[in-house]
């Protein structure tokens, strides 16, 4: 059973990376995360979101991330605010809101009995079928979500590097 | 399929506009195109409403959709119209992106208006909203507009995630991603918890007291035809799927949350009406204006019934008229070019002196937005009024009437600013003879329609089948 | 010929969309024709139908021409259609013809000025709201004629505003209007709820048939709808708009005055009559509070210097006897004196207008005098205006309807009659001191002629309000009831005549005013008056000479407790205390829209937070 | 291999927490994108439970729907907050006030 070590990996270096102080470091933990993720997913029978959890998400989005964190060049001052910043006070009424969302959705959730039914590998090969028979209009839609923000960042971005 | 052209129309010319991009940047050219893609869409709506009735698992293609499709797909004609004069003023800002970000956010309101399924409900909703981003940061010369953007951008994703958490809540509960399946899941916990998420989200979308706390701050920091853009479509689109959800069977609200959906209403109408009376700022007011609409909307479809059906569709329609001349006066008066928009009420002093034309259209939107005849908004507040009435919803109703009370000094307030007698403000750079044209459409039916709204309803009543 | 009765709002309109349309791009003069002639082609037309009417009347007294379904409920409907009856046919006769010469003289007064194309647009706009108003056969028509009536007197008000001060003083009446409309909105979706139309007739018809008089709702509505009426009349207590409303140009305020707007109260009263018997104790309240309104305005008329205002308090008393008529039942009396007080009240209007464009718009009657060698046109003009609202018998239709209609209140009231009688003898007083201050006495310098398009206005309005009165005389002046029996069928047969020492008294009244403010004037009180602006109560006291113990009993304590009053109104404190309650929950909540994208997190956590829980839990 | 269902979906519901309460607390824009992201991924990884537990591909598919959207909008935040970072030389959102109401 390595799903319980996965989870628990990925909540601690997810509770580290929110509550670092340096941008870079918070990253890199949660690019652990989110191999850990990629691990719970793979237990979960999902194979084919696990790989892409690590292809896109760690390898790409997060490192895009990491580019622009970089490009922005932190100083000491910088770390000395981030400081302030995250002093335990600021965490008190964040911390009690979602601790009250938390207990009533863990209250809801786990008070459901849903039907007794063994859970079900989906596997690569269910996912393409899906995908590219009865739900290929949702790929097109995903391609037009992509462009939307490919034009949006194109634009936007034009100025910045001029 | 036949039924889904205008959707297959929009999508044909993204890529034709992006063709006509890359071979040669022109913005009167990405204008036309995107123009001329919007009335070609809106003309495949009559064919594909005859088509043959088809069951597709992915689109409702009723005649309501067709009906919101319309409004939507008008909507954006006028705004690339719109858009077209606006942007002429920025000499260094290339407009080609606003005309294609206008054209994939239109089909994105339109997949999500029609959406069957949390699958394209999420695919549409996201890819609005994304391409609205773009469009409200659009002016890279104004830092406002960037924090606009982000503001929006960040606190949108905070409610897709409650959105999305809550489906997925509902697909545990029900094993199904089917808009009809999720809602009408058995009553276990689980499913009204999923379903109280997904309330957040859309709360957000329609930005609803408490979830309206961003609307001012996005509003003003848009440009103008953004700031019409975000005013009218998502939430038309919203309303889309609510009505749809609302409409189907099994679909009932608990009591519970009908009485939750009532202090919001009751909330949005005063909080939107309150916060909008000493502002200086137009776009703001706009914005609290809209917090104070969606509030009465929520009375008529809390109303259900025929009565609140026709009256939520004939209500939409007449919010989004109203909205795009308001929007469109400030959007002509302005200069993209500017630090800013034409966008305070010292902006607006004098108007009837300098613009007298200006002045009159948008002392005929206030008028509608304040509920006063002959504008159509009258006619509407009308018919959610009755809605309200006939389900014996008093107390909703007179908090509807206490706010309106508040609105109507703001609204008035504000004509008399431009009644003021001034010095005639400098004339906005840059002809506009777009967005003239599209101010002239509009408020000719908001007053056409106020006077004789008999075939409007009609045609509502119809599409509702 | 009836069916073109839609052409009678529909010119002025037109009239108005294309003067806005055109604006500025047209010639002044052109701007000029097409906002007179447009009313005077409706004032034609008005004419005409009149004349087919009285030749020959249609069935029932009544036509009614539906144009077009205006909105359709399962349990409501509105059909727009216009209704001529009686009533409405003197209304638009009024309306149109009067307001045709108040164009008439404002294409001269408004000469050179900034935006001379838009007022005529929105003048037209006013009389075309006005006669929808009146015409309408459906109580949510009429009231978009009210709205648009309220809407054209901002914006024609606010024509001369400066920047600076008139926030305060629009707010303060834009407040009270509101009010007012809104008490009359929610009578009017009672009367919808109730049954299910806002057809006048029908509405009469069910609320007679459904309800006993006396009973509650009747009450309740005819409250409601009063206070609308009490609102855009000016009465008591939501008379405090009328003196803000003096800032328009002269010409607007003789259309505001005269022809349209304040006349709006009394219309709906006579209109709706049937749902008012119905509600006795509102009649009471009515009369009652047009006692009070009638008191109250000659007591302030007393005292102002800006002739304007003078002629606003005026206003607002003649009004208050209309209603005084309304409050005792005397339809028909009421309707011949709002008649008649729109042609002399025009009159006033146009020659006080005619005489301050020959002194750089002065309106202080302090700095005026002896203008009656220098203006003799304008002094006979205002001299008729005057002896019209004075009611000095015999002379002008001021006396004939005033007699009338105290004559009808004498019979249900004698007290009330009373009140009538001490407002005629203050107004004597208070019009006949604004014409011995400003045309005799020291004379100023003045120059300049009148063109045709002042001198025709005035000649007309004086000589029909030397004339009108001689349709309805009393028995010792030959009994004429010609204008009663036109209203006959809509409202009844004429009321009685009053005896004669009752007529006696109320034809002494007036001329005794008159000669006390003759007396004033000889002995220059009232100058010393209006030099003395801070103890202007005391001065008031010492230039008593020996009428100081009847000033005390008629002037003094009610001119104390009216400077109290408005002094700190206490309905405008209520209205006050609502505004100061929306300002400070605005207050409170915009400071959560501080900006901060963490703090705009929170509050959708917040929110979402309690939603979700409150859905949950329940 | 398969789990119950409580468990990833209980996995979730923590993450979605941890990253909503530093949305709510953190101040710096770096930080808040990514508890957006870590908001996102969570409910996949629900959308995900949900599919094996019925055993259906509708829940992967929403997957990488939500994925797909992460990554737009990672792209499109992060141009905005360099922008944001160019004018006003920090990346505290507390400090974009350009837009309030000035009182």
């Amino acid at each position: 059973m390595i799903f319980w070590p996965a989870a628990l990996l990925a909540v601690v270096t997810t509770a580290i990376a929110v509550t670092g102080k340096n941008p870079v470091h918070a990253l890199l933990w949660f690019v652990i995360s989110l191999l850990a993720m990629a691990v719970v997913f793979f237990e979960l029978g999902a194979a084919f979101a696990a790989a892409l959890e690590v292809i896109v998400y760690a390898g790409a989005i997060v490192v895009l991330f990491l580019f622009v964190v970089m490009m922005l060049s932190l100083d000491k001052a910088a770390a000395l605010r981030e400081e302030s910043w995250t002093k335990g006070p600021v965490w008190l009424l964040p911390v009690g809101f979602t601790g009250m969302l938390g207990v009533a959705l863990a209250w809801q959730m786990l008070n459901t009995a849903l039907p007794a039914r063994p859970g079900r590998a989906v596997l690569p090969a269910a996912v393409g079928l899906k995908l590219f028979s009865t739900d290929f209009l949702a790929v097109e839609m995903a391609s037009l979500l992509l462009l939307a923000g490919l034009v949006a960042a194109f634009h936007l971005a034009r100025e910045a590097q001029k | 399929m036949i039924q889904a052209a205008p959707l297959a129309v929009q999508g044909i010319f993204v890529a034709v506009l992006l063709a006509a991009v890359a071979i040669r940047r022109s913005a009167p050219l990405a204008a036309a195109v995107t123009g001329v893609g919007f009335v070609a869409a809106l003309c495949t709506i009559p064919a594909a409403m005859h088509g043959a009735a088809i069951a597709g698992e992915q689109f409702d293609l009723s005649g309501a959709t067709y009906g919101f499709w319309a409004v939507i797909l008008s909507v954006g004609f006028l705004l690339s119209v719109m858009g077209s004069g606006y942007w002429r003023g920025a000499k260094n800002l290339p407009a080609e992106e606003f005309f294609i970000l206008l054209l994939v956010a239109t089909l994105g309101a339109c997949v999500l208006a029609a959406a069957k399924d949390v699958l394209f409900l999420f695919l549409g909703l996201e890819t609005m909203t994304l391409a609205m981003i773009g469009m409200i940061a659009y002016p890279r010369h104004r830092p406002e507009a960037a924090e606009a953007g982000i503001k929006y951008l960040i606190l949108s994703a905070m409610s897709s995630a409650f959105l999305l958490f809550g489906f997925g809540l509902l697909e545990l509960a029900t094993g199904s991603l089917g808009l009809a399946d999720v809602l009408a899941a058995p009553n276990t916990p689980m499913a009204v918890a999923g379903l109280a998420m997904v309330g957040v989200a859309a709360g957000f979308k329609l930005s609803v007291v408490p979830f309206h706390i961003w609307v001012p701050d996005v509003y003003a920091g848009a440009p103008a035809p953004s700031g019409a853009f975000l005013a009218v479509v998502p939430k038309l689109a919203v309303l889309a799927v609510i009505l749809r959800a609302t409409g189907l069977p099994g679909a009932a609200l608990a009591p519970g949350a009908l009485h939750v959906v009532s202090v919001v209403a009751a909330l949005s109408m005063l909080a939107g009406n309150l916060l909008a009376l000493q502002q200086q700022n137009v776009k703001r007011i706009l914005g609290f204006s809209s917090i104070a609409h969606l509030g009465y909307l929520l009375v008529a479809i809390l109303a259900a019934g025929e009565v609140g059906r026709v009256a939520v569709v004939f209500y939409a329609v007449t919010y989004a008229l109203t909205m795009v001349a308001a929007f469109g006066v400030l959007a002509v008066l302005s200069n993209a070019g500017a630090a800013r928009d034409a966008e305070t009420i010292a902006d607006l002093r004098g108007l009837f002196w300098s613009r007298p034309g200006l002045a009159a259209v948008m002392t005929l939107a206030l008028l509608s937005l304040a509920g006063m005849p002959p504008a159509i908004g009258f006619i509407a507040k009308m018919y959610i009024f009755a809605a309200g009435v006939h389900q014996e919803l008093w107390w909703l109703v007179g908090t509807m009437i206490a706010s309106s009370v508040i609105g109507l000094f703001y609204y008035l307030s504000m004509i008399l600013a431009m009644a003021q007698r001034q010095a005639p403000a400098p004339a906005a750079a840059g002809m506009q003879a777009g967005g003239r044209l599209v101010l002239g459409v509009v408020s000719l039916a908001v007053l056409v329609l106020g006077v004789a709204p008999e075939p409007l309803i009609a045609l509502v009543k119809a599409m509702l089948g | 010929m009836m069916r073109d009765i839609w052409l009678v709002p529909a010119l002025p309109l037109a009239g108005a969309v294309l003067l806005g349309l055109l604006g500025g791009k047209i010639p002044a003069r052109l701007a000029a024709v097409i906002g007179a002639s447009s009313v005077g082609l409706a004032a034609a037309l008005a004419i005409r139908i009149a004349l087919l009417w009285f030749a020959a009347p249609p069935p029932g007294d009544a036509f009614l021409l539906p144009l077009w379904t205006w909105i359709t409920l399962p349990k409501f409907s509105a059909v727009v259609g216009l209704l001529i009856d009686p009533v409405s046919l003197v209304l638009i006769l009024v309306i149109s013809v009067i307001g045709f010469f108040i164009h008439l003289f404002s294409a001269e007064y408004m000469e050179g000025e900034n935006g001379y194309a838009r007022y005529f647009a929105y003048l037209n706009l006013f009389v075309a709201s006005m006669l929808l108003l009146v015409l309408a056969n459906d109580l949510l028509v009429m009231f978009v004629g009210w709205e648009g009536v309220g809407v054209c007197s901002y914006l024609l008000v606010g024509f001369w505003f400066e920047e600076e001060n008139n926030g305060e003083a629009a707010q303060k009446s834009f407040i009270v209007t509101r009010v007012a409309d809104i008490a009359m909105l929610i009578g009017i979706l009672i009367l919808a709820l109730r049954f299910g139309t806002l057809d006048i007739s029908t509405v009469l018809h069910g609320a007679v048939s459904a309800w006993p008089p006396g009973s509650f709702w009747p009450a309740v509505v005819a409250g409601l709808l009063l206070v609308g009426g009490l609102g855009k009349s000016a009465q008591v207590p939501l008379q405090t708009w009328l003196p803000d409303a003096m800032a328009g140009p002269t010409p607007v305020s003789a259309l505001i005055h005269a022809a349209t707007m304040v006349t709006a109260g009394v219309y709906l009263v006579v209109r709706l009559h049937v749902l008012f018997l119905l509600a006795p104790a509102v009649l009471h309240g009515i009369a009652l509070g047009a006692a009070l309104t009638v008191l109250l305005a000659a007591c302030a008329g007393l005292v102002q210097s800006d002739i304007k205002r003078v002629l606003a308090y005026s206003t607002m008393g003649q009004i208050g006897y209309m209603f005084l008529g309304l409050g005792v039942g005397a339809w028909g009396a009421a309707m011949f004196h709002l008649a008649s007080h729109a042609i002399f009240k025009a009159l006033l209007f146009l020659s006080s207008g005619a005489v301050s464009m020959r002194l750089h718009h002065e309106q202080n009657i302090f700095a005026m005098g002896g203008l009656r060698t220098k203006l003799p046109l304008a002094f006979a003009a205002f001299l008729v205006g005057a002896l019209c609202l004075a009611a000095v018998p015999v002379v002008g239709c001021g006396f004939f309807s005033k007699e009338f209609l105290l004559g009808a209140v004498w019979a249900q009231n004698p007290l009330l009659w009373g009140v009538g009688i001490l407002g005629a003898f203050l107004t004597g007083v208070y019009i006949f001191r604004a014409v011995f201050t400003v045309f005799f006495g020291a004379s100023v310098d003045v120059s300049g002629a009148y063109g045709v398009r002042v001198i025709l206005p005035l000649t007309v309005l004086a000589l029909a309000a030397l004339g009108f009165g001689w349709l309805q005389t009393p028995d010792f002046l030959g009994g004429a009831n010609i204008f009663s029996n036109v209203l006959a069928p809509a409202l009844g047969g004429a009321a009685t005549d009053a005896s004669w020492p009752v007529a006696l008294i109320g034809m002494a009244a007036p001329l005794a005013g008159i000669g006390l403010a003759y007396a004033l004037h000889q002995n220059g009180f009232w100058r010393r008056q209006g030099a003395a602006s801070p103890g202007l109560f005391v001065r008031f006291l010492q230039g008593g000479m020996g009428f100081d113990a009847l000033y005390r009993a008629i002037f003094v304590k009610p001119f104390l407790w009216t400077v109290r009053v408005l002094k700190d109104d206490p309905v405008d404190q209520v209205f006050q205390l609502l505004q100061r309650a929306a300002v400070g929950l605005h207050k409170r909540l915009r400071e959560e829209q501080n900006g901060k994208l963490r703090r705009y997190a929170g509050w959708m956590m917040a929110g979402s937070l309690a939603t979700i829980l409150a859905v949950v839990f329940s | 291999m398969i789990v119950s269902w409580q468990a990833p979906a209980s996995l979730a519901l923590i993450l979605f927490l941890l990253g909503l309460a530093a949305l709510l607390a953190r101040r710096n824009l770096v930080f808040v994108l990514m508890s957006v992201e870590i908001m996102l991924n969570a409910a996949g990884l629900l959308f995900i439970a949900a599919g094996m537990r019925w055993g259906t591909p509708d829940g992967q598919i929403m997957f990488i729907a939500v994925l797909n959207l992460a990554g737009a909008e990672l792209a499109v935040g992060l141009i905005l907050l360099l922008r944001l970072r160019g004018r006003l030389t920090t990346l505290d959102g507390d400090a974009a006030v350009l837009l309030r109401d000035s009182s």
